[in-house]
């Protein structure tokens, strides 16, 4: 493996230069804009690859780079990816690309705006997911919310703008708590070490009086939670998802929501221990209610999107539940899993754009058998379903089980989280294979789905490259695992240490 | 031979009061901004005032930074008034709200 | 009581009467005269505190420039005597008179204290000379001349664009 | 030596040969690849198993597990790739190539008009494969991969006709129903790990059996837990209700799927568990107390029901629930024993009713049919071979493992045994009753039908001679123990699968089958043969001859309830879709729209409402008059100045 | 203080201004005369003494009784007070400059050095400047107040005359003090008093023409005259004038003319001094007076010449000739003399 110099600033800045370089064309170049913009992000996922070099066997922070950026307040831009990291900045080169590929044929208007607004959003998210300085971090934070919000409110559906506007505000009362609780703890540095940092490696070692710790921690879970997102907070998701358009779903979907994951892991937890264990279990008992009601609500659903949406409440309820267990192995899950959900729900998002763009419509009930007119859609629908419902020799069930045995077996975890976890394998099933059931099979009754043409070859060609992602990591799971585990192992231990009695001992 | 800061600041003060109410009372816009002016040379008088008192010069530079932007600030706003007037046909600032919701 | 006391009394005297007249007379030429004799009383005051520079700018940029501009937008107007409408908010004037009094007696109550304000060591008293004070323009003060320039040169812009009739057709603002 | 792996791969070959090239390449390709490859994976676990079996017969029955490296390797959890071949998975083996062979070349001829021929047999391929790495895995987790494969392939193929709203509906029930049961059989699998630190069953299982005081704790549920799974997988009650309506699936389907091998998964589960089970009384009496009314029940409905494939699911389900008794009384051999024999004979019902169903163009309803034989003769004779041997008489397969079955029961706990004995005879009588109803008599379908009549293709009959071949002399391989304690070669080759359990021998009671006095025994084959005979002759009485058909009707008559009870399989779907599905339905339609759209998009809502509200009040300040703002301004300022003046300095 | 010291310091002031409002009438008779002469046609040469003609220089008298006499009309909706304020305005700002303006070297009277300069302030300069800036308002007043659109017209004009050639001109006087290092005038003068290359004309010349022009237009002399362009403004500002305010304004122009060159000489040609001439006593400082007063004269005739010899510009001519050519030769002047000082020429 070469090793590119600089290879994160590269691929953190390459979009944004992308997108930079795309207001310079016409307006009117829509097709020069989208083939720009898929080269870029596929240039970029090339790059990305070059991060595979990740050595498991160091789980520190690697492809490091720390340069000052605001010297006076000791902010620096510092970047470096570790285990947790890795794949969630694979997901997201990967999936840019196949969201701007699947729009070529789709997004009509300002498709200059729209490729431009991806590629921003794709510095935002690799940004965050690399940065290794709180300021740096809050910034990619926000950078990401801004283009959603354009994506969601320029080019949505029909109730684009209430959707776009409560996305923003939901995500952003909780990133401001987690704003002030950043000055805190940087204050607080100020004060004990007489000097200004907000990197972590001088922020980590903090430790707070736990009723701090317990402010500070809500403030962050505030954000994170939210953005996950776990039970009383999720109502954003389905409008936001329903009113997205399909590549910002997907986007959604697939990345946005795992940075509240992302986020936990890599700040609630180690800078406030004793609040996060403490707290653990009312997340447990929000992710559990997130999954069994998810899934209901889900199952209730008369609209293909809300729907899915809906299941990524319940499937992220079950990573919050393995992130709130603290052992390794669930933790582990989690954080594959929130990869395989990017992946799986990806491609439930993306087919079930396939259809939208043809038939303009997300009800369910005006589909029914179509399976007929369009074979190849409806078969990577069932793989797309089966691989989110957990089936065994695809990605989703390494996950679903690694999360469920570790929790299930989890020192001084009560037993029935991990049991009503795993009824949500069961509400999984039947919600979606309802969906399925419902849209591509019964007897076609509606006339105009006779005509319905089948995928087209580009949609075709991204679908069926996460469909071997969902291949590749439900067989060979270790390839990613091996890469996850040390860095969780170290957080888990960094976590135990520093909080100061065991974690069982403060359940 | 010098005058006394007090003088200074009480005519300052007056003639500051009087640019208020001008500004505050009149509704002609070109005589609220001459009032504004007036309050402006108030507050000019009471820096040189102090310089005076204090001696050095920085009062003095003070103030003529403090023109100089006031000439700015002229034409700026009498730029504006003129294209306000234009749109609708008065300056009476009690017919024009557009900074009204 | 010495005769600068004097005549600078005199000069705040007519500097006060004329403000007064340009804020109540109706006609604006007619006030704008009036603060244009105010503002040459206010250079006399100037030139009695030493500082005759400061009094030649006064009546040079002052009367000489800004007020000139102000007489052209006026008579550009051709702004009539202001008639009396009966004014839709009866408290503004209340408020108004109240504010100042308050202000005007609170500023008052502090000019006692400037007694305690006094000469700093170390700084030559402002004599009349023109070249200290120029040496401090354009040493200590040179970063915001510049940035006052480009401050002029930003509003001249300003009052262009605002000033200019967009030409049919184009879509100017 | 053909390693294991190869033997799940090649179907799986097929599946994705046929799958991703069959629509394009047409029906030879498919039928070569599909059956093919199966085939190709019969000849190679022959080869495999036939050393392998004579080995144990030479006493060497250790068992062979072959590691293929990691699969999962995370926290304290670490699975292998491992396939392995003991007597139990031998068997299995067997039975599953062989028999799954004959299916997919009867499938051939049964299906070569449907146009989702290459689908068909993609799926058949891939319901290969997971079956044999259900039977091969050498550790739970890979099992746990068969045993999903297997029911997404009963989904899929349960739902072939998805054009159908039944088969559609039926798929996902089945499904679900599955998962109803997976969802225990995990919790199992966590409690395993979580005892064992692994799943392997050679670390497990002797673990445990060398433990038993340490383990047999948690034993209880983790078995328990397990047969959960198997209930569901097996179609035990209360999970059975899914089977029934998989007769929507293609009758081959029927056939291989859910008569021959993948319902029998449950009961492989259990036997290959069979250390922890025999370490939980409770958990064994719960197995036992399921199997045995499971079989009673579906048996009393299997007597009225009149679609021809109804009756053999019912029958499928009773017979399974035979097994399950067999293994709750620790009689694991007699319960495998059974799951062979019921392979050969039900697949070969289920073949027979799908000849006829073919000759009949479709027509499953018996009342329509009747004197087929003459039409179909191949088909009769192998029916009524099947028959026999599941109705019990001796020298036919079934005979011997129910015999075996009920011997041991009766060993172990009469009022069971009573039960496993009445179930005998309604088996007999409603087999013998589709027999006589189907071949025998006039027919009673329409004209067009009449003519239409016609024997299958040889494709299809052969299997079922085979079958019936099998079915009637495949019972020797088990002949009871009273001809000598080595006559039972069934026996001497499983027996080793079930491990004596070292210490704890109160616990252990269960493996040992009781010995019976040889009069006893006598006794009890007398009875099961009678009362199969008994059924038989009931049977007969009922439906054939001049006065076919009044017994019954007067019978109806008398007690109409029992019959429209029987008749609507005791209404236990209604009872579900009333308890389960309705109320479901209810709370997540209640959820959505009442806690989330109004609950907490109405707390959400609210205070965006109350924002405007604020907004439109302050906005009355904002007047747009400079001078109110002038205003504002200075009693700010003097304020300020106020408080700044008289503020302590 | 005696009264000696206070009618000293009352005539300083006083005896240039009176001086400057008593060349009046001789410049009216010396313009009229000059066009004449430059016309080749005799001017006025009738009005005489009792029968003696004596070149017409009993014109301006007549001119004079005239504008006494006329009737004195104020056109109806016209602002009476403004209307009658502005010409006196216009007077002042002319008449006042000359108080700054050093008109001789300190001489000895009664025992006391004096200094004949009206008022020594050390930014006379900008005093001159500050005042002419004003005879602006007077202007544009009069082109107001007399409610008729050709005054308003001139006003307007020559309101952005005087402002825009202002600028040129404190440029370029900038040189000036640059090269003596001082606002006060009296020591502008003596800076060149050392010899003929000192006089800054020498070595700011294209400072000296850009004054001059601007001198012209802030008197709005021919060819800036287009505040009164008769030919399409009738009379521009003073149309509606008559009598003595009409005087005033006849008055002031030819005050203006006689303080710009009066400055236009203090500034560049070394003011009353003359090289190797070292006044001494009272006599002395009467012949500086007297060079002084010639230099003055000098260019009062340059004003004359130059007003029947060239035509008028056009505005836009006007505007571009102040802004573009003006303003820019002014800056260049600033460096070039800047460049002098700094290398120690000057």
């Amino acid at each position: 493996m070469i090793a590119i110099p600089h290879l994160l600033s590269w691929l953190i800045f390459l979009p944004a230069a992308g997108a930079a370089l795309l207001l310079l064309f016409p307006a009117r170049a829509a097709t020069e804009a989208k083939t720009a913009g898929v080269v870029v992000s596929l240039a970029v996922f090339v790059l990305s690859l070059g991060l595979w070099g990740y050595d498991p066997a160091v789980p520190a922070f690697q492809f490091g780079e720390s340069v000052p950026w605001i010297p006076p307040l000791g902010i620096t831009y510092t970047v470096g990816i570790d285990g947790i990291s890795l794949l969630l900045v694979l997901l997201t080169t990967l999936l840019t690309p196949v969201a701007l590929i699947f729009s070529l044929s789709h997004v009509k208007e300002n498709v200059r705006g729209f490729t431009a607004a991806f590629l921003v959003l794709e510095t935002g998210m690799l940004g965050s997911l690399a940065a290794l300085d709180l300021a740096l971090f809050y910034v990619f934070w926000e950078v990401m919310l801004v283009p959603m919000y354009f994506i969601i409110g320029i080019w949505g559906g029909k109730r684009k703008i209430y959707a776009a506007v409560k996305f923003f505000l939901f995500t952003m009362a909780g990133s401001l708590l987690m704003f002030v609780a950043i000055l805190y703890m940087a204050i607080q540095y100020h004060r004990v070490s007489g000097e200004w940092s907000f990197s972590l490696e001088q922020l980590y070692p903090m430790t707070f009086p736990i009723a701090t710790q317990t402010i500070l921690f809500f403030a962050f879970a505030a954000a994170f939670l939210v953005k996950v997102p776990v039970f009383p907070l999720h109502t954003w998701l389905p409008d936001a998802h329903t009113e997205a358009p399909t590549a910002g779903s997907i986007i959604l979907a697939g990345v946005l929501l795992k940075l509240g994951v992302y986020g936990y892991l890599r700040f609630a937890l180690p800078f406030f221990p004793q609040a996060a264990i403490r707290f653990a279990p009312w997340l447990a008992g929000l992710a559990l209610v997130g999954i069994v009601y998810g899934s209901m609500v889900a199952y209730a659903q008369k609209d293909m999107k809300r729907l899915v949406a809906y299941s990524s409440v319940a499937h992220l309820g079950l990573v919050m539940l393995g992130i709130a267990a603290l052992t390794s192995t669930s933790t582990s899950g989690a954080v594959l899993q929130s990869v395989n959900h990017g992946l799986s729900t990806g491609a439930l998002f993306l087919l079930v754009g396939v259809l939208y763009e043809r038939r303009h419509t997300r009800e369910i009930a005006a589909y029914g058998g179509i399976a007929k007119v369009v074979p190849v859609t409806a078969t990577l629908f069932l793989i797309a379903t089966l691989s989110s419902i957990g089936l065994p020799g695809l990605n989703g069930f390494v996950g679903e089980f690694l999360i469920l045995t570790g929790t299930f077996n989890a020192p001084g975890v009560p037993k029935w989280w991990a049991i009503v976890a795993t009824s949500g394998m069961i509400l999984s099933a039947v919600y979606l294979l309802t969906l399925v059931q419902r849209v591509f099979w019964t007897p076609l009754v509606h006339e105009e789905n006779r005509s319905l043409p089948d995928i087209r070859t580009s949609e075709f060609l991204v679908c069926a490259a996460l469909v071997v992602a969902m291949v590749v990591i439900g067989v060979a799971p270790n390839l990613f695992l091996d890469k996850i585990h040390g860095s969780v192992d170290t957080l888990l231990a960094f976590v135990r240490a520093k909080s100061a009695a065991p974690i069982e001992a403060l359940r | 031979m010098s005058v006394p800061l007090t003088d200074v600041l009480v005519v300052s003060v007056a003639l500051f009061a009087l640019g208020l109410a001008g500004a505050l009372l009149r509704r002609n816009a070109i005589t609220i901004f001459l009032s504004i002016e007036l309050m402006l040379n108030a507050a000019n008088l009471a820096i040189v005032g102090f310089g005076a008192k204090v001696g050095g010069y920085q009062g003095q530079i003070v103030v003529f930074f403090a023109i100089v932007v006031a000439a700015a600030e002229a034409a700026v706003g009498l730029a504006i008034f003129v294209a306000v007037f234009r749109h609708h046909e008065t300056i009476d600032v009690n017919k024009i709200n557009l900074l009204k919701w | 009581m010495n005769a600068a006391r004097l005549i600078f009394d005199l000069a705040g005297a007519v500097a006060f009467v004329f403000a007064a007249v340009m804020v109540v007379h109706r006609n604006p030429i007619k006030s704008l005269l009036a603060i244009v004799v105010s503002f040459f009383a206010l250079a006399a005051g100037f030139v009695l505190l030493s500082a005759p520079f400061l009094a030649a700018i006064q009546v040079i940029v002052y009367a000489g420039a800004i007020l000139v501009l102000f007489l052209f937008v006026t008579m550009l107007l051709n702004l009539q005597t202001e008639e009396e409408t009966a004014d839709r908010r009866p408290f503004q004037k209340l408020f108004a008179l109240v504010g100042i009094v308050a202000l005007a007696a609170i500023l008052l109550s502090d000019v006692r204290r400037s007694g305690e304000i006094t000469g700093t060591s170390g700084q030559p008293p402002a004599t009349g000379a023109v070249e200290p004070l120029a040496r401090a323009l354009f040493s200590q003060a040179a970063l915001p001349f510049e940035a006052v320039s480009v401050l002029l040169l930003a509003s001249l812009t300003g009052a262009y664009v605002l000033m200019r009739r967009e030409r049919s057709g184009s879509a100017a603002p | 030596m053909i390693p294991l792996w190869l033997l799940p791969l090649l179907p799986f070959a097929g599946f994705l040969l046929c799958g991703l090239l069959g629509r394009r390449l047409g029906k030879t390709f498919v039928t070569v690849c599909g059956v093919g490859s199966v085939a190709l994976t019969t000849v190679l676990a022959y080869a495999r198993l036939v050393p392998y079996a004579a080995g144990v017969f030479g006493g060497n029955a250790a068992p062979v597990v072959e590691r293929y490296g990691s699969w999962i390797r995370a926290g304290n959890v670490a699975v292998d790739f491992a396939m392995r071949l003991d007597p139990l998975s031998a068997l299995m083996l067997s039975f599953v190539t062989f028999v799954g062979l004959l299916i997919h070349v009867y499938s051939v001829g049964y299906m070569h008009a449907e146009e989702g021929y290459w689908r068909y047999f993609s799926y058949l391929n891939l319901f290969m494969f997971s079956m044999l790495t259900l039977v091969l895995g050498a550790n739970f987790l890979i099992l746990f991969v068969g045993w999903e494969g297997v029911g997404l392939c009963s989904y899929l193929l349960i739902a072939f006709d998805y054009q159908k709203e039944s088969s559609a509906r039926a798929g996902r029930k089945a499904f679900v129903a599955n998962r109803v049961g997976d969802f225990g059989f995990l919790i199992g699998l966590f409690l395993i790990l979580g005892l064992f630190g692994t799943l392997e069953f050679d670390r497990i299982f002797p673990a445990a059996a060398a433990a038993p005081g340490r383990f047999a704790p948690a034993m209880t549920a983790i078995a328990l837990c397990l047969f959960v799974g198997a209930c569901g997988k097996s179609a035990q009650l209360p999970l059975y209700v899914w089977l029934p309506d998989a007769m929507a699936g293609p009758t081959p389907v029927s056939a291989l799927i859910h008569a021959a091998t993948m319902v029998t998964a449950g009961v492989y589960v259990v036997a290959r568990a069979n250390v922890f089970f025999r370490l939980s009384p409770t958990a064994m009496a719960v197995v036992a107390i399921v199997g045995g009314a499971t079989a009673l029940f579906a048996a009393i409905i299997g007597t009225a029901q009149t679609d021809i494939k109804k009756v053999l699911a019912y029958s499928t389900i009773s017979q399974l629930g035979y097994m399950f008794l067999a293994c709750g009384v620790g009689a694991f051999v007699a319960g495998m024993f059974h799951v062979l024999t019921h392979a050969f004979f039900k697949a070969l019902l289920f073949l027979g009713s799908g000849s006829v169903i073919h000759g009949m163009g479709g027509e499953q309803d018996m009342r329509r049919m009747g004197g087929l034989r003459r039409a179909l003769p191949v088909t009769f004779w192998t029916f009524l071979a099947a028959t026999l041997a599941i109705a019990g008489i001796p020298i036919w397969a079934g005979f011997f493992s129910k015999d075996e079955i009920l011997g041991a029961v009766f060993a172990r706990n009469p009022i069971l045994w009573g039960i496993g004995f009445l179930a005998a005879g309604l088996t007999s009588f409603y087999m013998f009753r589709v027999v006589y109803l189907t071949f025998f008599g006039t027919f009673r379908g329409t004209e067009e039908e009449k003519r239409h009549l016609h024997e299958s293709p040889p494709s299809m009959t052969i299997p079922l001679v085979i079958l019936a071949v099998l079915s009637t002399a495949g019972g020797l391989v088990g002949l009871p123990a009273l001809l000598g304690p080595r006559a039972n070669l069934f026996h001497r080759f499983l027996d080793p699968i079930v491990p004596p359990i070292t210490g704890g021998a109160a616990l252990g009671r269960g493996a040992q089958v009781a010995e019976l006095s040889r009069g006893t025994e006598i006794a009890l084959i007398a009875a099961s043969v009678g009362i199969a005979l008994l059924g038989w002759i009931v049977a007969r009485v009922c439906y054939s001859g001049d006065r076919a058909g009044t017994i019954p009707e007067r019978f109806v008559r008398a007690f109409p309830g029992v019959h429209l009870l029987v008749s609507n399989k005791f209404y236990v779907d209604e009872l579900y879709e009333a308890v389960i599905y309705r109320p479901f339905r209810r709370l997540s339609r209640m959820f959505w729209k009442v806690v989330d759209t109004l609950v907490i998009d109405g707390l959400i809502n609210a205070g965006s409402f109350l924002v405007e509200l604020s907004g439109d009040l302050l906005r009355f300040f904002t007047t747009g008059n400079v001078r109110n703002y002038a205003l504002t301004f200075l009693l700010g300022i003097v304020a300020l100045l106020a408080y700044l003046g008289w503020a302590p300095r | 203080m005696s009264a000696a010291d206070w009618v000293i310091v009352v005539l300083r002031p006083l005896v240039p201004v009176l001086g400057a409002a008593m060349a009046v009438p001789v410049l009216t008779w010396a313009e009229r005369r000059g066009a004449g002469l430059i016309q080749d046609r005799p001017g006025p040469n009738r009005v005489g003494f009792f029968g003696w003609r004596a070149f017409g220089l009993g014109q301006p008298l007549a001119d004079a009784l005239k504008f006494f006499f006329k009737e004195d009309i104020t056109p109806d909706n016209a602002d009476a007070f403004l209307y009658t304020l502005a010409p006196w305005i216009v007077m002042f700002s002319a008449l006042v400059g000359f108080a700054v303006i050093p008109y001789g070297p300190p001489i000895p009277i009664a025992g006391r050095i004096v200094p004949l300069v009206g008022a020594d302030v050390p930014i006379g300069a900008l005093f001159i400047f500050a005042m002419t800036g004003l005879s602006v308002y007077g202007i544009v007043l009069a082109g107001w107040s007399s409610n008729n659109k050709y005054s308003l017209m001139g006003g307007f004009r020559s309101a952005a005359q005087v402002i825009s050639y202002e600028l040129a001109m404190t440029t370029a006087a900038a040189g000036v003090f640059l090269s003596s290092s001082s606002l006060r005038l009296t020591r502008v003068v003596e800076a060149q008093h050392a010899s003929f290359l000192r006089w800054n004309v020498v070595p700011q010349f294209f400072g000296f023409v850009v004054f001059t022009i601007a001198a012209f237009a802030e008197t709005n002399r021919v060819p800036f005259d287009l505040a009164e362009a008769d030919a399409e403004l009738v009379g521009g500002y003073h149309t509606e004038y008559s009598a003595f305010k009409f005087g005033a304004f006849f008055m002031a122009e030819y005050i203006a003319m006689t303080v710009g060159s009066a400055f236009i000489v203090t500034m560049y040609f070394g003011g009353w001094s003359l090289p190797f001439f070292h006044p001494t006593g009272l006599f002395g400082g009467l012949v500086s007076v007297a060079v002084f007063a010639a230099k003055t004269a000098f260019f009062l005739l340059v004003f004359i010449w130059v007003r029947w010899t060239l035509p008028r510009f056009r505005y836009d001519q006007l505007m571009r000739l102040g802004w573009k050519v003006l303003l820019p030769l002014a800056f260049a002047n600033l460096l070039w003399t800047a460049l002098l000082v700094r290398s120690g020429v000057l």
